[in-house]
């Protein structure tokens, strides 16, 4: 059978930034292809230039056996070539329908925009993601990360591919969505479209894909078919090396008590918290997308200060009504969106890792920056952040150094408290474990940790303790020893209303 | 049904806010003075701001997209006196409407060319352009006002139907430009380069082309606001009002064109330039001393837009 | 409301209302002197003429006055330059970077007496002649000042005119550039006084401000018209840009010979109106002779034949010009000029 | 690529280079620009764009901007005017009385931006018209005038050789260049121009800050005020209108992006110098001032468009 798209030694670099390095790529009509690799290991990179997005300085793209030359990603789309992004493209401003449809609405005979039609198709298309409470009339920029994966993905299912490029679709969905995208794609495949798939999470893989390609640094490791790998055989393709503990948890004697909620409550969307928090321990936070964990953790930290009920630290109430508080009671916080607001990428390292102590590395409210670019040193090398130097910008480093600089910023506080959300989201295996081991350290020097994750495996493997989420509530509380995923995902799903079939919401 | 009504009134907040605020102005000045409800007086609050409000179309265009011009009002007087100096040199009367048209999107391309390609910020390159044109206006002209124009050329003072031309083409473009911002490809192609250029590229919307465009487009817009303009009396004036493009700015953005872009449509914005039109006059019809006007003005303009923002902040 | 709008609040000294006024002493120079001045006499002279803005019909009819003195002298070269706006900061630069640059003369239209004094008294002591004309500075900031026609006598030239054409009890509204403008200020508030005076039934009703922008005046007095209807008679219009804007107004609304407009105009921007019989007259001094008469004194006072004490000046094609008011050139009366006339002037 | 070479292409460098070309091009045309008076005097006539120009950096490195500059500016003139003369306050009492205002009118657009997220360019644009409105309709068109001869030292006297103002400005500049470069302030500033809510998270106070930038800007336009208003001993309503697109162009052009998060107080310095000597350099030249303008107008593009170029060669 001849792949439909091929990509032949492809190369890229961004100025003196070599990505791709003879890169061979084939994708066969009804085929799902996973693509894998570290981050920064050019996934996108090499999507968007099979995309027309990006142009490879060498190396060709053939369609159908013909090789082809893309101006732009207009052309691309022609050929039926669609891509969802990684980085959720959207229009904030415009409609959910408008999302779907932009760049190819249906139209009227006279050629004007069909609006009444383009709703319709929209509605159609969100009831096959079966997710009928979506409103197509809703602006974008009110939906929750989870419902702009949601429209990102019928928009791209809007067109009719002929080759469908998932770029981390499920990075923000939950256990739930994933599956039914996952029928998506199966259905899509038995249509005969060609599915290139990216994904960082193994089950998914190996649940969908047919064949399964590795890229490490640039370079491609090798094409198998799916029966012909395992997860530490992927794992080990990825990083070069093997990886024998993915969850490095150690046992920690629990301490005093850091951190105690007594019916914390955020009117509308937490509801009635109590809970406790020991030095030493990990609570894991576990939950469904949406029930609340984050405006949890944000609550905590003083961003939406709380509406009713108390919280405790080390024993005295203590009140927060500002992040600053939060700061000076001994809290930090790692914040799940990385980009808008843990770093800020057009600043150097230093002043990002300096950001939430400024105050006290002053002198007269001058900064003292011979402390602060020890300090910076002193992260780079205690994290082993890959980067040039301190004064390197943070939106030039991978994902996952962001992450450790992020991390370093908020140990600089020394925090007794540390809230993390989703510490490793989007982030590869190598750095993943590196996180992990570095949590254990941490809590070992008695730092109290409050972990939120959406990856149950993550949740199990690190936590002392299980907090449950659902709905804005607590529904359960599960130590380590009864830690299965069946209790936890029984706790998470329970007593969940089924969402409503499509033309009964409206 | 209900639902979608709710969205439509929720995406044209400012523009019912705005004929809310219109109706609730003529009224009560009505109730004082009568007079200010005459035919007469109506027609001309909006025959003498007619190009101010069309202007401000071309000016929605632009701010939807995500940019700013701040070099219309110059804009407007260099159109003008071209049209004028053709007229007046013996060029066919249709040729002085229509030259202003042309050089306007052909300047404004070019304006859009820099901002596009040449990735200079919107709000510089036409802050340079506003010195270029009106500095260079004043040397071409060296101050002279154009007088002597031909009898017939007057096309702000012709009338279909008694009513005066500049409304006609005040409301008819409009209409004509709202249909193209919400049932044209291009239209809609403006709105979602002003929402996310990043997201318009992938989606296979030029950002570079669309943006050339919007600004050509609001280049010709700006020369039938010229047209209008120069039409208007028995001479044209070589020099621009001040604060012009501030005014034509104000209306765009009290109209309910987001600054940040992708949201908006031209309705708000000739509403509210009908509005200052009307302020303009009651002030004098109020008998309120002339020299409060600018300070109603600028206590409107924020209450529409802290209005305007409670209810965005109501509606989520 | 009594006050018209916009008047400033310095004495007023209105005119008799029938019969010529004696022409007034001059009284003793109270203007400025330069200070180590060069001996210009007969030289070829450098002067820049600094207008309170450019890019107005206004402006740039003085400049062509100014130009046709200069070719007719021979030895004096003069260049317009100004701000754009009429904006008491830029003109104050405008006047700096030209005694930098070094200039033997400076010719000014002020846009605020006070404001431009200090660079003037600058200039002067630079050694360079300073002479203004349409709108003065501090006396003592400037040599000589060329007045198009006094405050008083404008005031007259408008009020009777309104109320020849309107009668002694109709009411009027004015139309002026803003409230700020030295030289409408001193006008309205002498009309005042003169109509106090002499025409005790006029009935004012209000003054609009329209910058100096033809649409904005057009609109104004589109809005007076329909505010009054029957009862507005008269408008006035304060500036060269109001007056026509008013008159067009009147015009397009098919009120020619029910209200009348009175008011300064170039006559050129009039022609259209009056020739129609819409409107019977505009008033002005000739613009242009104002600009020729500037640089005649300019010139006569570096070669020194202008000297303090002197009660009359010869200036070229206008003759013997008096002198008034310590150190001011007087050029005339304001001029009414009518369908009989007007069509003899080009400016 | 080397220490060097990425400080020289920072705009602010490329800009010093374009002002010392332009500064030896304007010498050899003309022998009387390169003195120390000419300098001097140039120095106090930009004092007043200057000083407010040092606050409008930080406003535009937060991302925001100020376009009401011009009528605090207006309105602080009047209100020293009315302070002293109608209501009979002696004369330093009405001063700071006059600075109180400014600094008032300032701390409301702060207000308006961050209490109640009104976006700044619609916030100082309403703030813009009122503040000027307030200055009309306060004043009556009246100019006050016959100031004592001691407040005019601060506007045209001398201290040790050099314009009083200069020293003010001075201050004021060294002031800003330290508190930008070298304080947790100007941290905060420049981390809410880049990310805003990154800032937020990390516990910086936002709010505070830009409140605190916006009234700084309205007390430094009260104090610019005051010098000017001892620079032409008299006070008019119209005063500084049109002064808030000067002062952005010197900001623009001194290499402060306009959607924040980079700037320096430097830039802005060079770019005001740089306006102020084409304007003077060009003049002494015989180049009319309608002329200069178009100058200034290409300069600001050319300015931009070379530091676009470069930064493509620069690896960030
Ligand atoms: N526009 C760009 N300019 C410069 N460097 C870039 C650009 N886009 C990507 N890179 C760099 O190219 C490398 C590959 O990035 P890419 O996004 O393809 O990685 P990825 O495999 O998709 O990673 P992830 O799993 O984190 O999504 C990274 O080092 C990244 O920093
Ligand atoms: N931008 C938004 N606009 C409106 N509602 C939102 C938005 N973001 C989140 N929500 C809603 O707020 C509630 C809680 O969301 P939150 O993000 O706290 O959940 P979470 O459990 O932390 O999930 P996640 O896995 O995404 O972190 C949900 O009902 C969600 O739909
Ligand atoms: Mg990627
Ligand atoms: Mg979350």
């Amino acid at each position: 059978m001849t792949p439909i798209l091929e990509l032949k030694n492809i190369s890229k670099a961004f100025g003196p930034v070599k990505v791709l390095t003879g890169v061979d790529f084939d994708l066969r009509p009804g085929e799902v292809h996973a693509l894998m690799g570290e981050n920064g290991a050019g996934k996108s990179t090499m999507i968007r230039i099979a995309a027309g997005d990006h142009r490879a300085e060498e190396g060709e793209i053939r369609l159908d056996g013909k090789p082809r030359r893309f101006a732009g990603p207009r052309e691309a789309q022609g050929e039926g070539i669609i891509v969802v992004h990684q980085e959720l493209l959207l229009f904030p401003a415009l409609s959910v329908a408008e999302n779907v449809f932009l760049g190819h609405q249906p139209k009227t005979a006279a050629g004007l925009v069909d609006w009444g039609r383009m709703r319709r198709e929209a509605r159609d298309l969100l009831d096959r993601l079966d997710c009928p409470n979506l409103d197509v009339d809703q602006r974008v920029s009110r939906l929750s990360v989870a419902d702009r994966q949601r429209v990102e993905i019928a928009r791209a299912l809007s067109r009719n591919a002929r080759v469908l490029i998932m770029d981390e679709p499920t990075a923000a969905l939950a256990e739930a969505d994933v599956r039914r995208l996952l029928e998506v794609v199966r259905r899509l495949r038995s249509e005969g479209v060609a599915i290139v798939y990216v994904s960082h999470r193994m089950n998914e893989i190996f649940e969908i894909a047919d064949r399964v390609t590795v890229l490490r640094d640039g370079v491609s490791v090798g094409t198998r078919p799916i029966a012909e790998v395992t997860e530490a055989s992927l794992v080990s393709m990825m990083v070069g090396r093997d990886i024998h503990q993915l969850f490095p948890k150690e046992d920690i004697p629990r301490g005093e008590k850091r951190l105690e909620l007594r019916g914390v409550s955020l009117a509308g969307v937490v509801e009635d918290i109590s809970f406790d928090l020991h030095a030493g321990e990990i609570l894991g936070i576990a939950g469904l997308v949406g029930s609340g964990r984050t405006e949890l953790a944000q609550t905590i930290f003083g961003v939406t200060p709380a509406t009713s009920g108390e919280i405790l630290v080390d024993g005295k109430p203590q009140k927060i009504a500002s992040v600053r508080e939060a700061i000076d009671a001994g809290i930090a916080y790692v914040p799940e969106d990385r980009g808008s607001h843990g770093i800020i990428r057009a600043q150097p390292l230093r002043e990002n890792v300096s950001m939430a102590i400024l105050d006290r590395l002053t002198k007269f409210s001058v900064v003292d920056t011979g402390r602060e670019q020890s300090l910076a040193t002193d992260a780079i090398k205690r994290f082993s952040i890959r980067a040039r130097d301190a004064r390197q910008r943070v939106g030039q480093l991978s994902g996952g150094n962001q992450q450790k600089v992020v991390l370093a910023k908020w140990l600089a506080t020394e925090p007794k408290i540390l809230i993390l959300d989703e510490p490793t989201r989007g982030v590869d295996v190598g750095a993943k474990t590196e996180i992990h081991r570095l949590m254990g350290e941490l809590a070992k020097k008695g730092l109290a940790i409050l972990m939120i994750s959406s990856e149950l495996p993550e949740v199990l493997g690190m936590s002392d303790r299980v907090l449950v989420m659902r709905e804005g509530r607590l529904s359960a509380i599960v130590d380590r020893k009864d830690a299965s995923p069946a209790a936890v995902g029984a706790a998470m799903m329970q007593g969940r209303r089924e969402p409503a079939r499509a033309g009964a919401a409206r | 049904m209900s639902r979608r009504l709710t969205h439509t009134l929720g995406s044209l907040g400012q523009e019912i806010l705005l004929v809310v605020v219109i109706l609730a102005l003529f009224a009560f000045v009505g109730v004082y003075n009568p007079r200010f409800l005459s035919e007469n007086n109506l027609t001309s609050i909006f025959v003498g701001n007619a190009y101010i409000a069309v202007a401000a179309i071309g000016m929605s265009l632009v701010i939807i997209s995500g940019n700013i011009d701040v070099s219309i009002g110059a804009l407007i007087g260099v159109l003008a006196v071209i049209s004028g100096l053709l007229v007046t040199n013996g060029y066919p009367i249709w040729v002085a409407w229509l030259a202003p048209l042309v050089v306007g999107a052909a300047i404004n391309a070019v304006v859009g060319c820099l901002i596009a390609y040449a990735r200079v910020p919107s709000i510089i390159a036409t802050l340079a352009m506003l010195s270029i044109l009106s500095g260079g206006l004043i040397t071409f002209t060296g101050g002279q006002w154009i007088s002597g124009l031909p009898a017939g050329y007057q096309l702000a003072q012709f009338r279909l139907f008694n009513v005066p031309s500049p409304v006609w083409f005040m409301i008819g473009m409009t209409i004509l430009a709202g249909f193209l911002m919400r049932y044209t490809t291009f239209g809609r192609s403006v709105y979602a380069v002003g929402s996310n250029p990043e997201a318009a590229r992938a989606t296979g919307i030029s950002y570079k082309a669309t943006v050339v465009k919007v600004f050509a487009i609001h280049g010709a817009i700006g020369g039938v606001a010229a047209v209008l303009f120069a039409t208007q009396l028995q001479v044209i004036q070589s020099t621009v009002p001040v604060g012009l493009e501030l005014v034509i700015i104000t209306a765009s953005v009290v109209g309910g064109v987001s600054i940040l872009g992708g949201v908006g449509t031209v309705f708000g914005s000739t509403l509210a330039a009908i509005l200052f039109a009307a302020i303009g006059s009651s002030l004098i019809f109020l008998n309120v001393s002339a020299y409060w006007l600018r300070a109603v003005q600028g206590i409107l303009i924020l209450a529409t837009v802290l209005a305007d923002m409670a209810r965005r902040r109501r509606t989520g | 409301q009594s006050a018209w709008t916009g008047g400033d609040d310095q004495p007023t000294n209105p005119l008799a209302c029938t019969g010529e006024s004696p022409a007034p002493e001059p009284g003793e120079y109270n203007g400025g002197t330069p200070t180590g001045a060069p001996d210009r006499n007969g030289k070829d002279l450098k002067v820049v003429d600094i207008p309170k803005l450019v890019g107005v019909g206004y402006f740039a009819s003085t400049a062509s006055g100014m130009q046709e003195a200069a070719k007719e002298l021979g030895n004096i070269t003069v260049n317009t330059d100004g701000p754009t706006r009429a904006n008491i900061d830029e003109q104050i630069t405008f006047v700096d970077n030209y005694i930098t640059s070094g200039v033997d003369g400076i010719l000014f239209a002020a846009n605020d007496p006070v404001a431009i004094a200090p660079v003037l008294k600058k200039a002067l002591d630079a050694g360079i002649n300073v002479v203004g004309y349409d709108a003065d500075a501090e006396a003592d900031a400037r040599q000589w000042f060329v007045n198009q026609a006094l405050p008083n006598g404008v005031a007259k030239s408008m009020m009777d005119q309104l109320a020849s054409e309107i009668g002694e009890e109709g009411s009027f509204a004015i139309v002026t550039s803003t409230f700020t403008t030295p030289n409408q200020a001193r006008w309205i508030s002498e009309m005042q006084a003169y109509t106090e005076k002499c025409h005790p039934n006029l009935k004012f009703l209000e003054t609009v401000e329209a910058q100096e922008d033809n649409i904005l005046s057009f609109n104004q007095a589109q809005t007076l018209i329909n505010k009054y209807g029957d009862e507005l008679k008269g408008i006035l219009g304060m500036t060269s840009v109001a007056t026509p804007a008013a008159a067009e107004a009147v015009q397009q609304n098919g009120l020619c010979g029910k209200v009348s407009v009175v008011g300064l105009a170039l006559p050129n921007a009039m022609k259209p109106y009056i020739n129609s019989d819409c409107i019977q007259s505009t008033i002005l001094w000739n613009t242009v002779d104002l600009g020729y008469a500037a640089v005649e004194v300019m010139r006569q006072v570096a070669d020194g034949t202008l000297k303090p004490g002197d009660k009359t000046v010869k200036a070229g094609r206008l003759g013997e010009l008096p002198i008034v008011n310590q150190s001011q050139v007087l050029l005339g009366q304001p001029k009414v000029f009518t369908k009989a006339d007007i069509n003899d002037f080009d400016f | 690529m080397t220490a060097m070479t990425r400080i020289l292409i920072r705009h602010e460098a490329i800009l010093g280079i374009l002002f010392v070309v332009v500064l030896i091009a304007m010498a050899s045309q003309n022998d009387r620009f390169l003195t120390t008076a000419n300098l001097l005097n140039q120095a106090r006539l930009m004092t007043e764009v200057g000083l407010i120009a040092i606050p409008m950096t930080f406003v535009i490195v937060t991302g925001g901007i100020d376009l009401s500059v011009g009528s605090i500016l207006g309105l602080c003139a009047i209100l020293l005017g009315v302070f002293w003369q109608n209501l009979g306050l002696p004369l330093p009492a009405a001063i700071g009385l006059s600075l109180a205002a400014g600094t008032a009118a300032g701390f409301a657009n702060g207000l308006i931006v961050t209490r109640f997220r009104v976006p700044p360019l619609i916030a100082t644009l309403a703030t813009l018209a009122l503040y000027r409105g307030l200055a009309e309709g306060i004043s009556q068109a009246r100019s006050v005038r016959g100031y004592p001869d001691w407040f005019a030292v601060l506007g045209r006297g001398d201290f040790l050789g050099i314009p009083t103002q200069l020293w003010l400005f001075a201050l004021v500049a060294a002031l800003g260049i330290f508190i930008l470069r070298f304080t947790t302030f100007g941290r905060t500033t420049y981390a809410i121009g880049n990310n805003e809510a990154a800032a937020e998270f990390s516990g910086l106070p936002v709010e505070r800050t830009k409140l605190l930038i916006y009234t700084a800007s309205g007390f430094i336009s009260a104090l610019a005020a005051i010098v000017f208003v001892s620079r032409v001993s008299t006070t008019r309503s119209d005063m500084g209108s049109g002064i808030e697109l000067e002062v952005i162009t010197a900001v623009v052009l001194g290499g402060t992006s306009i959607f924040g998060g980079r700037g320096m107080v430097i830039g802005t310095l060079i770019g005001l110098c740089l306006m102020q000597i084409l304007q003077n350099g060009l003049s002494l030249s015989g180049v009319r001032g309608d002329g200069t303008t178009v100058v200034i107008g290409a300069v600001l593009i050319v300015a931009v468009l070379i530091s676009n170029l470069l930064s493509r060669f620069s690896s960030d």
